[in-house]
């Protein structure tokens, strides 16, 4: 097997110094009735590389790519075109085969790097720290909640109705047991959000309000009042990002006095990837720190004096703290984390400001081109590369039936929220530069059919 | 900050220090200094080239951005070089021998990359529709097909994102199914010997968490174990193989206890490349399991991730699992159980724990490995891991205290202790011994039933020679260790650092860049 | 041999060599000893699995293998380590500063890398029918096009494999003209200061070669050239920019007296990346000059290749050019006239020079890179080379002798000699010091006519930072080696070699691996 | 622009260090007349990654790729399953970026692998040494005849007429120029090559025979007698390998007491790329090293005692030599070297004999289910994996009606000699492990259709 190097009479040797007559010995405190005395049946033996590259490549091309059509679709996974430089870094062994930096000595390529990222990061969340990552921004999300319950000692979290319901529903799973209480609501085909209904649950009891921005129905909303309503009532409040690329164009949550902000990371460097590994972005005012789940990497000096990088604040964590850590994860999405960091050095802040400038341009014009058609309405008065419109019918088969015709039209609202027919009819369309104004058309002339 | 120094330190020049004679730059030929991108970029500079921008009437509310954000930019060149240089001062499993006990570091085959990154995989959308994804649905179908048969479990939850994850999944579900049954307990046993992701993932979910006793061979005191059942206990969280790198031989007898009881039982299944194609935890009378795919079935940890932990169901506990997960349809069509037809296709489940469907990228990697092993490949890849492991525990028994050597053959990974080094050595100094030697140095301080704990796991991809060389290095730097040579004492010497003040980096955290103040920026 | 030491030397333990405490193993942390496949491998190993063969009588006649071949094999695990071991024993454009002259290591953009990997340029095959291969012929046909009009010339040969390769193309061309005409010359004029691939290949095409002189200026001497011309020679080679740096002011006289006495004018094209966008050789009267795509175009160099060296022709070459090439018809289609259309579409051609096309692979990398930059990008990298030569030369100037300091700015490299260094110091001190400051030295010793010459091209992909950094670091081993330094003279200290032996290697060449004698064995 | 890191205020400064007023200073030496004032007319102007990655995707789209279709050619190229880590290891940009190794002490993973790959080829050609690589099969062929005729100081080669037609005209380029004479001929489809012919024209002028084995028709022959001839008459014999894979299965030409061997190694680790680049393999007599061109790695030690590696015997090339070099190559083929040595040490002696059984195994099934086809002949009496068909027709429209029938049915005889009417029915078959029974029977299929 080309991935096994001991030879036969490598295994024979080796016995001979364990002292054992065959590898079965070696397993002698398995029960006997529990051992397998051979492969396991109905399973196929190993195959030739050429024989497990065919096989992929045939189920791969069963599936329509977003960069041969037409695409649209968004709702907390966007395209963007990621730099060949990107992947071929990540690719170094040197950072894709090691390990969590146990030993910085020899790790400091990884903690250089996760320096860089928490402070790319706390500076594109307008927040003092960031930590090394998390899973994704759904898991980020919950992970916040409870940092904000273990903050105020409350357990009453306030989410907006805008936030994605995928995060929503991550979040319920968890409060059910961890005895937290959820105030929820589902969003309305309006250009103007719950804010008011946010600001009327703040009280006493409330430990977090969770807006995300821009929301679901990708509609912009200053949360400075939220913000200072709940710190008058001694709660935080926590502001979730899906599109990191928008933070080019608009202010950042932090810069709005969100003590916690979160957010998914795959829209730079990391790719589509049918939904993972992303990356969980996680940042705070300093205060907090003590209390971030995650690692963190700091700053410090070797024994000549050299600057170099390690994990900190360990004590906060499950490998020192156990029962009492602020977070059980231990893995996290490093290699997700240094494609962003790559990704978003390349842009800096000149090619990010373009980029969003360049996204909300096209989307702008997909916006007006799109509400042309008879029968759709645009939902948002504000948006930046992501909008809602309203259709004269049930998106789902609409959508369905834009595919059938090669073109990946968006994410209707009723695969998000299958059991409400008052949002049934909206349709999320996300434009990126991908997008060309050819691509637009064709989606335009598709839909119109579809429609009439 | 200076163009001529742009790593922080100051070199002295000339004076040869103990590594031989310092530069100017810093740089000692391939072993390069590299800056901050907070140093070396500016927010001015950028390495895309973008479309110019459409003029629009923008629709931004009033929240246009006005302020910077303060990100510098590098050319490509420049990007390519500081990641480059950087990549260079990590150690890594293409570079040699990682034996990091629990982590399971085994070669990563490229073939896995290269499947990834098929645009069919790479490039879909988790919210396409569902007739447009028919191929990537295939793969975790055809991936969950293989972890069922291989574990001898009766379902498995896809979704969780790595290990913890992924026993957070196992404990949902068994509180679940206690509080379906109307019996919620509030207790669940832990080992002492555990992975800190137990006793954190059973709190976590609100539960009080007990430690079971062990046994001097270092495996679970049954008789105590029983004695602490009752209707309180939840369940058990056992890691099989233990972290002492043993088989737990009475596992059956606790299934079976812990179920007489009322509760379920969790296995850590971190370790389950030692036993994959030999023993099916089924067989053990589990309820749930996760497996990293990241150790067991080589996904690349990445510098510390992503990772992806399945957990493996038994038939109780199945209903209660997570959505969404795929189904596969007799005319072979997939669809996907998720909100919209839980309710009708899986009622009980205890809901959602991530968005989307979970780490596909590497459900493609280990499906390409699992494949390439085949059920053959993947018992011979257990055998060679144990034979590996036993190896080393037997040829370096007697000069490092192996707590456990009599407690019969370890698995895929052997226990050392720190008795009998020189007074003030530890087994942080023949870790950092072993950097020097070119190894990266196996788990330390874990698991914390052992005094100075060294875990070495070679795994099955490592040929004799290398473990031999290994040994070798070993036993020079345990007698160093013994003999108390200074020298060991202050390595690594070789490294891009030596040792790190961490005592200093926790008392004030520096966790993120700022400007020096003129001053230091002027020296 | 010995596992323990797999790398051909024995480490002594304990002594603290010059470059810190020795190891056991050898190695020093990150970098790492790594031995011969024929040391690790053997022909009992493969790291390749494969289907059965179907059982068939073979047809090998009676020529079927017996003997073994001697190819040791190692398992995919091993073989990435190897060779990853191996990498990190290079330096490279990706890792630092790598100025060396004449050769133009300038950044790789990954965006080509991904591109020549596209399956349909990487997974075509060179006979196919041209119906199945016309995306492929567009881009050798996209590329022609661009080098035609970025060098105002008449035509372009595709399919020289270098630029060595490019040259005999050329002085083919010029030897078939001649001839054509019915007036076979004799002689080829080079100046001294040439690349040595002219005088090769003018003497390989059965030219006598002849030096032209070289004016104190460190360019062409066009009076002494006039008075050399005459009937017996066939064309010069000449070099512009040339090797010292600097543009031939009189290019354009040169080719009117040599075309004038019925000669051909080669041009070196390898320092175009100097004029690319600023100056079209066409309009200095040339009439063939070869690019070399991995200079000028930046392919990568790989270690020594490949490379690729499409040579631009004038009206009156290019009907001699060689086949294939490429046509594209009014519909858009493309073809190739080869063997078979020859005689009736370009009847004069002096035939082929290599199998199938050329290399493909290079020119869609090089379109990448031309595509990517545009007409107003190139113009700009001629620009950038040219003030980054020029920072050098007068950053250095006050330290280092510049012996064409005083010819006028220079194009997109610096050269200094090794007058004023210490008695007994060389230029090769300078270059070994270098390595350990952790650059890849200039090139040293070309051109000829200066002596113990230092070339020092740093490209337009280096930033302003690297430049003066790279100035510190020179002005401080240049001192060190006026001062005689005895740390220079035995540097590098901190590669993965000291310095090497050539005279041993010369002496007794080792050229295989061959199994050591029982007794070396043993040791 | 994205790959030049100087900005507009580091020109200015450096303008100042050099007291240069502007760019157009540092160009005063060009004369008036040819200065381009602006970037020339007609030619676009820069373009983002993202266009640039369209343009060649939409151009790649247009090839028929030999992966997705029945492939069949060979003629000097041949497709091989590549594992993946032969072009992961090779885009190590310290691979990837390097120049040649100049500098040893800091190249010696270049030189090491270099020293890995003389001894492989030697080995694999049965030769005692080998170079560092030519650009490929054709020119290190034209090299081998010029270096036979250093030797002999003599200027007649006799050149099967099993030679790759390329081959034999690269050489008679060449000859044209050099003064050398060649004796050649067409090849005939018969089961026999001409050894006769090459026997009868040895002689005292003659400077050495060339044959390609197995020979472009696919035929392998002993060539011991034809060596034999040669050295009794002061002759050397060249042998060409355009399948090095076929080694695998037969003995090696200096086995057979070639002199010179040459080969192309495409076939491992490089891949089709539609031509090139490709790798030289060169490989000869110990006697005959001082006469070699390219480059040679040896090995020596370094100050310290330590085994290292360098370029050595430069004194043949070009950059010491000049005029009296051996050969003017400077550049040759360095990274494929690379990839053909890691895919040899990746298959080892084990696999490289298990591939080439496969091949062998599969083109005998291909050769006699095609040859069953009505009015197909086949020609060969012995092959490897590849072989001459005689077609009831002109070979060259029918393998044009198979493209059409999405089959790559080989190469026809009049693609490689055009105008000969003997040859014009003939049709290449190359079969190689990437070669699917079902593939054959679709190509059967498709064939019997295109000749019925
Ligand atoms: C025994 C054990 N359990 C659980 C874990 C946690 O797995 P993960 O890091 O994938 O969350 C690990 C890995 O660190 C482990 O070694
Ligand atoms: C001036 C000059 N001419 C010719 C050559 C030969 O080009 P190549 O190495 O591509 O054959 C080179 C490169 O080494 C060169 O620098």
């Amino acid at each position: 097997m080309r991935y096994l190097p001991l030879t036969p009479s490598d295994r024979q040797a080796m016995l001979g110094v364990i002292g054992a007559k065959s590898i079965d010995d070696l397993f002698a405190d398995v029960p006997a009735e529990a051992r397998l005395d051979g492969p396991i049946h109905g399973l196929p033996n190993h195959a030739s590389e050429m024989a497990v590259e065919r096989h992929f490549s045939n189920l791969a091309r069963q599936n329509m790519t977003a960069s041969h059509t037409p695409f649209f679709l968004g709702a907390g996974a966007y395209k963007h075109h990621v730099p060949a430089s990107v992947d071929h870094i990540i690719q170094r062994g040197e950072f894709l085969t090691a390990y969590t930096p146990y030993q910085p000595e020899i790790a400091q390529g990884t903690l250089h790097m996760l320096f860089e990222f928490q402070t790319q990061v706390a500076r594109l969340f307008g927040c003092d720290v960031a930590n090394a990552s998390m899973y994704d921004g759904s898991t980020a999300c919950w992970e916040a909640i409870g940092m904000a319950g273990r903050i105020t000692k409350r357990t009453k979290a306030v989410l907006s109705s805008g936030l994605h319901p995928h995060y929503v529903s991550v979040a319920k799973t968890m409060a059910q047991y961890t005895g937290d209480t959820l105030d929820t609501a589902l969003p309305e085909l309006s250009p103007g959000t719950d804010s008011a209904r946010l600001l009327d649950a703040i009280d006493g009891e409330t430990s977090c309000v969770v807006v995300q921005y821009p929301d679901i129905l990708g509609r912009i909303e200053d949360v400075s009042a939220i913000a200072a309503k709940a710190h008058e009532h001694g709660a935080l409040l926590i502001a979730v990002v899906t599109e990191p690329v928008a933070l080019g164009a608009i202010k950042a949550p932090g810069e709005m006095d969100a003590d916690i902000v979160v957010g998914e990371g795959q829209s730079l460097g990391v790719g589509l990837q049918f939904g993972g590994p992303y990356v969980g972005l996680f940042a705070c005012k300093e205060e907090f720190v003590r209390q971030m789940p995650g690692r963190l990497c700091g700053e410090t000096v070797d024994a000549e004096g050299k600057r170099g990088f390690v994990l900190t604040l360990s004590t906060r964590e499950q490998h020192i703290r156990r029962e009492k850590a602020t977070s059980n994860i231990c893995t996290n999405s490093g290699l997700c984390a240094l494609a962003f960091s790559i990704h978003l050095t390349l842009l800096g802040e000149k090619g990010l400001r373009g980029l969003a400038e360049l996204n909300h341009g096209l989307a702008v014009q997909a916006a007006d081109r799109l509400s042309q058609i008879a029968g759709v309405e645009l939902v948002n008065d504000t948006f930046f590369n992501e909008f809602t419109l309203k259709l004269p019918k049930e998106a789902r088969p609409v959508v369905r039936a834009l595919a059938d015709r090669k073109v990946l039209g968006g994410v209707s609202l009723g695969r998000l929220y299958p059991d409400v027919d008052a949002l049934a009819n909206g349709l999320l369309v996300a434009v990126t530069e991908v997008a060309t104004m050819e691509d637009v058309e064709t989606f335009a002339a598709a839909l119109q059919e579809v429609l009439a | 900050m200076s163009t001529i120094n742009q790593s922080g330190w100051k070199p002295e020049m000339g004076s040869a220090g103990e590594t031989g004679p310092a530069t100017y730059t810093g740089n000692k030929a391939l072993m390069l200094e590299e800056a901050l991108i907070f140093e070396i970029g500016t927010i001015g500079t950028t390495g895309v080239d973008l479309a110019d921008a459409p003029k629009v009437t923008p629709r931004l509310g009033n929240l246009a951005r006005h302020r910077d954000i303060g990100l510098p930019g590098l050319s490509e060149p420049e990007t390519v070089r500081h990641y480059t240089r950087l990549s260079r001062q990590n150690y890594a499993i293409d570079l040699g021998f990682f034996p990091l006990g629990s982590c399971t570091m085994k070669h990563n085959p490229r073939l896995n990359e290269k499947v990834a990154r098929m645009e069919g995989f790479a490039d879909v959308h988790p919210l396409q529709p569902v007739e447009t994804v028919q191929g990537a649905l295939a793969v975790i179908n055809e991936l969950a097909v293989w972890l069922i048969k291989l574990t001898g479990m009766h379902g498995v939850a896809m979704t969780p994102k790595a290990g913890a994850h992924g026993e957070l999944c196992g404990i949902l579900a068994i509180k679940a199914a206690l509080e379906a049954r109307g019996d919620p307990r509030s207790v669940i046993l832990v080992p002492e010997s555990a992975h800190g992701t137990n006793p954190a993932t059973a709190a976590f979910a609100g539960y009080a968490v007990e430690n079971i006793p062990a046994t001097s061979e270092g495996r679970v005191d049954l008789a105590a174990l029983k004695a602490r059942l009752g209707p309180d206990v939840a369940g058990v969280m056992i890691t099989n193989p233990n972290t002492c790198g043993l088989f737990e031989r009475d596992m059956k007898a606790i299934s079976d206890a812990v179920h007489a009881a009322g509760g379920y039982v969790y296995c850590d299944g971190a370790n389950f490349n030692a036993i994959v194609g030999r023993v099916r935890p089924g067989d053990l009378g589990i309820d749930a399991m996760h497996i990293n795919l990241h150790k067991t079935f080589s996904t690349p940890h990445g510098g510390g991730g992503p990772g992806s932990g399945p957990v493996v169901l038994s038939e109780a506990l199945s209903p209660f699992g997570p959505i969404p997960f795929t189904e596969r349809h007799a005319d072979g069509r997939y669809t996907l159980v998720e909100e919209e037809t839980a309710s009708a296709r899986h009622p009980h489940s205890f809901g959602r724990m991530t968005a989307f469907h979970g780490q596909m990228g590497m459900f493609t990697r280990a499906l390409s490995y699992i494949m390439s092993h085949g059920a053959d490949g993947l018992r011979q890849v257990a055998e060679d891991a144990v034979l590996n492991a036993n190896y080393i525990l037997r040829s370096l028994e007697d000069v490092l205290d192996a707590p456990f050597a009599h407690s019969g053959p370890c698995m895929h990974e052997a226990l050392f202790s720190d008795n009998g080094l020189a007074e003030g050595f530890s087994t942080l100094d023949i870790a950092k011994g072993l950097i020097d030697e070119g190894y990266h140095p196996m788990t330390v301080y874990f698991p914390l039933v052992v005094h100075g704990a060294m875990l070495i796991e070679p795994t099955e991809t490592e040929s004799k020679a290398t473990l031999d060389q290994f040994i070798g290095a070993m036993r020079s730097v345990v007698q160093r260790a013994k003999a108390g040579d200074p020298m060991l004492k202050s390595a690594p010497h070789h490294a891009p650092r030596r040792r790190l003040d961490e005592t200093q980096a926790a008392r004030k955290p520096v966790l993120v860049w700022r400007e020096p103040e003129q001053a230091v920026a002027a020296e």
